[in-house]
């Protein structure tokens, strides 16, 4: 896979189609993978990787780079085509800078993951069918390669590829997901027993934001957070409130536009689930106003700029529970 | 409990002057009457307003007045914006002073001097003008070159008619951008007036004013064969603790508040073009 | 040198609760944190905590003073919780050379006393490291990750925890535990340590040398372009130390409090006459060259970097400053 | 749940400018009663109801806050309740999920000629507030503190 990406990448510059391509950067470990714009041959060919590590979704950079003047390539997994069509339609990616190259995903990886099984100095990964053969600083270990995967891809909602000028790997399916069985979970528990979740979770904030800078749905030029004038400037996780304002807020924002990539998640330093958050938006919405994924159509009215008259009234959230 | 050096005191504005549209001049005394403190010409201090913000200005009045600080402070944000719809009367909280200030002691003593300045870049200047004119006798012919938008906006217009220009040895220039009526005096850019008013290069030149003014006026210095380590300007960045530890006024291996924010040319020379 | 079996590691806990506030890094790997000590907590398994041992002294919010506003009047009021001591165990040896970064920050005339009541009130008592990770590169810095200092150093080998004072409060400490015994660490063999696949980083390239270089070099641009100016690099590092003083009204009074900020983000040095900084470029080098370059010009050389390799496990991107480091120092190719 | 007795809870009633404003004016002329812990705040349609608003007044010490408008189809602006009760309806289910009691937020549809209703959903809902008590859960300590 990764040979024929590069050869394609190659080929996209040399033949004029780009100036351009964004991809991801070998680093220093076999895991440490940087997006990155490559502009020669030899970039490719020394430093362009894709391998169960890339988890990146590129389409982010991809708001800034379709701006930069000339045409950008970019190699999209499936659940980084969904937020490229979702930018696409708030009118955030141009897309005719860009030149999309759909690449399958077999699941892609999570160092932290690995280390959550309790493996220490990982030096190396190799895929054995199944499992995955970790060589550590401290002998060889070995782990399924689910355990490895991210949560994302444990619960992989499609491998769609959608809106890409060509494929490299087969077309997919949107496939059944259990994604929402945590947040059903969640649901089912009391509301004491979720506020004690959520504060053991959201405690942890240090409002770093990168879940914010990460995500493709938190384009703003200028979040409100970060706007003195806003009234609601919101720096420092000072208490607990300012904790639940922030991601509240944050995940309302993106509700209806977010693709359920999981990147906040990824990249969360303290390994808070952030996309639970997301996900309970996006299972309302289903159970609501109907099934609704973002990004999957370009023409689809998204449920928060969209009503019935016979919408449920709020009330509804009051009502459906069986805990006073 | 110890003194924290980022708990500030009270103090009392005591007068407001209207110098130009946007610019006014704060009397600030201790809650005692007096003086809140001594201090350097050029060196600043942190002005703030409970609930909206901290601001670091440079003190406009010379050390050699005894009974209080003044600031002169363009409204152009947030806090100053406050500053300016304030009431004497209002007390503000104040720290200071920060910064290492000119060397009106040491590398200016004995030197003819030349004044650079535009707009509100008068406010640090004042302070070593107003010095230098008390101590006269230690320094040797003095030069002021300020200009600004119209003659509406040179701020302190009255303070440099009535005392500066007549004083012995002093040489006030003034120039503003546009002709206008009641204006007789020069009119131009104050890069081209440096220029024109074709300086002995053995003087020492202080500067202030926005970026643009300063890059052209130094230009014209280079090519008239100014020394690099004759001339001084401050730097203005954002800043929150002027102890040199919050971060934002770094450049290099200096931080504005305390090593600066006077600096020799030549040794902006030796920091990263990063202000 | 004391010991103790560590089958009794709960009961020295308890006593060292007793006297104070007592922290220990506890949690899954990950999440691990400096966690105040209560019946039943475990060390964690982890070899470091997500978030550093400089919070403990430094922390991310605190209140500096209050300010209560009538009509034209200000009222100062000051009112800070009074010092409690407090112990941190189980802080590694890069962790603890931080606190000698930091202290030349913040104990600098004039000292900032918020965190030098913290400091005085501290006792830290450190642990030295067994299994490091791929990512530790503290060696590199010279620094001993195998006797690490602190004011009690502590080594666990074999079912034995090991604990020498190195300074009066650190002696102090150890006096009051009664379940201490006299014993002597046996010798560690630890090859480990030069397995590590960053022990051979080399640095000599930076230090407060080569400043307008390093400053201009071409480089910066690749290594910044995908810098996502997020400010997680910034906040588990256990070095860095800029602040942001923030005003909030509570409807009653003006709370004026400290919190961390970062460098990387956009508004950090935003000022209404314009952006010194003006793109993520100049965010991301100003962190680099603060660690590499400017603090070693004005430190004697001392990197401000520990390298406990947390900004290799967290950054979104990694991007990082071994990355950086290994990019600026390499030489051109002619 | 501890209910105390003295306890007065804070309650924000954000009204839309067109109905339920005049709703509660109304009630006001007719004398009907209502707690006077009821804080009105007036907004342009009920669609202008920034979530952020409704945590803000949390923080600033209500104990519950209740969104008044035009009743569906009705809007001044002929769609804007619809867009508020869309998000409205999320934003309460967000906070029911984050073990904030779903009965300190509510949505009531009052019209301009509704006095009567008015009152009896404030007086309705203060008392299941007061029921609740104190709000905990979404609390700034420091706004609180005297």
């Amino acid at each position: 896979m990764q040979e024929r990406i590069k050869a394609k990448a190659i080929e996209l510059l040399e033949s004029g189609v780009c100036g351009r391509v964004l991809g991801w950067k070998t680093g220093e470990f076999f895991y440490d993978v940087t997006p990155a714009v490559f502009e020669s041959r030899e970039e490719i060919e020394r430093d362009f990787v894709f391998g169960p590590f890339c988890g990146a979704n590129l389409s982010k950079y991809l708001i800034a780079e379709s701006r930069k003047g000339g045409k950008v390539g970019a190699f999209l997994k499936p659940c980084d085509t969904y937020s490229f069509q979702q930018l696409q339609k708030e009118h955030r990616i141009l897309p005719e800078n860009v030149y999309a190259v759909g690449v399958q995903c077999g699941g892609m990886c999570d160092i932290d993951a690995i280390r959550a099984a309790g493996i220490k100095g990982v030096l190396d990964v190799e895929e054995q069918g199944d499992s995955l053969l970790v060589h550590t600083l401290y002998g060889d270990k070995s782990l399924d390669r689910a355990a490895a995967l991210s949560e994302r891809c444990r619960v992989c909602k499609s491998k769609k590829i959608l809106g890409c000028a060509e494929l490299i790997g087969e077309q997919g399916e949107e496939q059944p997901s259990a994604r929402f069985e945590q947040v059903a979970e969640l649901e089912a528990m009391t509301p004491e027993e979720r506020f004690a979740f959520w504060r053991g979770e959201l405690s942890r904030c240090i409002r770093c934001n990168a879940c914010r800078n990460v995500c493709p749905a938190c384009s703003c030029e200028k979040c409100v957070f970060d706007n003195p004038s806003s009234g609601a400037e919101n720096k420092a996780p000072a208490n607990s409130f300012e904790e639940n304002l922030f991601h509240i807020i944050r995940a309302f924002h993106v509700a209806g536009r977010c693709t359920d990539c999981g990147e906040c998640s990824r990249v969360c330093p303290q390994h808070i689930p952030l996309h639970l958050l997301n996900r309970k938006f996006i299972k309302d919405i289903n159970e609501l106003y109907g099934p609704y994924q973002a990004g999957a159509d370009m023409d689809a009215k998204p449920p928060l700029v969209n009503f019935q008259a016979d919408d449920p009234e709020p009330s509804v959230v009051r009502e459906r529970g069986t805990n006073p | 409990m110890r003194h924290d050096p980022l708990i500030p005191m009270l103090a009392q504005v005591t007068d407001i002057r209207q110098d130009t549209p946007d610019v006014k001049t704060l009397r600030v005394v201790g809650l005692d009457g007096k003086k809140p403190f001594l201090h350097i010409p050029g060196q600043c201090a942190m002005l703030s307003i409970p609930g909206i913000g901290e601001a670091l200005f440079s003190i406009t009045s010379s050390p050699t007045n005894e009974d209080y600080l003044e600031f002169s402070i363009k409204k152009c944000g947030c806090v100053t914006d406050w500053l300016h719809a304030m009431e004497p009367g209002q007390q503000v909280t104040l720290r200071g002073p920060y910064g290492n200030g000119f060397p009106v002691d040491t590398d200016f003593a004995g030197k003819d001097l030349v004044f650079v300045a535009g707009g509100i870049g008068l406010a640090p200047l004042r302070s070593v003008i107003n010095y230098v004119r008390h101590y006269r006798d230690r320094y040797g012919k003095v030069d002021i070159v300020y200009g600004s938008r119209s003659k509406a906006d040179l701020v302190d217009y009255q303070e440099i008619l009535d005392e500066w220009s007549k004083e012995d040895g002093i040489s006030v220039h003034l120039t503003i951008d546009n002709p206008q009526p009641d204006w007789d005096g020069h009119v131009g850019f104050v890069p081209n007036y440096v220029k024109e008013l074709a300086f002995d290069t053995g003087r020492t030149v202080v500067m202030c004013g926005p970026p643009i003014m300063i890059k052209f006026t130094l230009a014209g210095l280079m090519e008239q064969g100014f020394p690099r380590d004759q001339i001084y300007t401050t730097l203005e960045l954002r800043m929150k603790c002027a102890l040199g530890r919050c971060g934002r006024c770094n450049i290099g291996d200096k931080y504005v508040c305390k090593d600066g924010p006077v600096f020799r040319l030549d040794q902006l020379d030796q920091l990263p073009d990063e202000y | 040198m004391k010991k103790l079996p560590l089958s009794q590691l709960d009961a020295f806990f308890a006593a060292l609760a007793a006297g104070q506030e007592l922290y220990i890094p506890a949690g899954d790997a990950g999440t691990a944190a400096f966690t105040p000590w209560r019946e039943g907590l475990k060390l964690t398994p982890a070899l470091n905590t997500s978030r550093s041992a400089k919070d403990l002294f430094f922390p991310q919010v605190e209140n500096l003073v209050d300010f209560k506003v009538t009509g034209k009047q200000i009222e100062i009021i000051e009112n800070r919780a009074p010092a409690k001591p407090f112990v941190i165990f189980g802080v590694r040896a890069c962790d603890c050379r931080s606190f000698d970064i930091l202290d030349k920050v913040f104990l600098a005339d004039p000292a900032d006393t918020y965190y030098k009541t913290r400091r005085e009130n501290g006792t830290i008592v450190t642990l030295a490291c067994t299994e490091p990770e791929e990512t530790c590169f503290c060696t590199a810095l010279g620094i001993d990750p195998a006797n690490p200092a602190g004011d009690v150093s502590g080594w666990i080998a074999e079912d034995t925890l090991y604990l020498q004072a190195n300074t009066g409060k650190g002696s102090a400490l150890l006096e009051t535990l009664p379940m201490l015994e006299e014993g002597e660490k046996p010798e560690l063999d630890q090859p480990v340590f030069d397995r590590l696949p960053l022990k051979d980083l080399d640095w000599s390239a930076f230090g407060g040398e080569r400043m307008m270089e390093h400053f201009n070099s071409p480089k910066w641009a690749s290594l910044a372009e995908s810098c996502l100016g997020c400010g997680s690099c910034t906040f588990v590092c256990p070095t860095c130390q800029c602040y942001d003083i923030k005003d909030f009204n509570t409807g009653s009074e003006i709370k004026r409090f400290r919190c961390w900020d970062s460098c990387m983000y956009s508004d950090f040095t935003l000022m209404s006459a314009g952006q010194p900084r003006p793109t993520q470029l100049e965010r991301f080098r100003q962190r680099f060259m603060h660690k590499l370059v400017y603090y070693p010009s004005t430190h004697e050389g001392e990197f401000g970097c520990v390298g406990c390799g947390r900004c290799l496990q967290k950054c979104p991107i990694s991007m990082n400053i071994v990355k950086v480091a290994g990019t600026l120092g390499k030489e051109e190719t002619p | 749940m501890q209910v105390n007795e003295t306890f007065k809870p804070t309650v924000v009633a954000f009204c839309c400018n067109w109905c339920s404003y005049a709703g509660a004016d109304l009630a006001g002329t007719n004398r009907l009663q209502y707690p006077a812990d009821v804080k009105i705040i007036r907004i342009p349609c009920s669609c202008r109801l920034n979530p952020l608003f409704i945590l803000r007044a949390f923080q600033r010490g209500a104990d519950g806050v209740i969104l008044c408008g035009c009743h569906p189809g009705d809007c001044h602006y002929t769609t804007g309740n619809y867009y508020a009760r869309r998000r409205m309806t999320l934003l309460f289910s967000m906070l029911d999920y984050l073990g904030i009691e779903r009965e300190r937020t509510r949505v009531e549809w009052v019209s301009a000629a509704e006095g009567a209703k008015f009152a009896e959903t404030m007086n309705d809902f203060v008392e299941t507030v007061t029921r609740l008590g104190e709000n905990r859960r979404l609390e700034d300590l420091r706004c609180k503190s005297e």
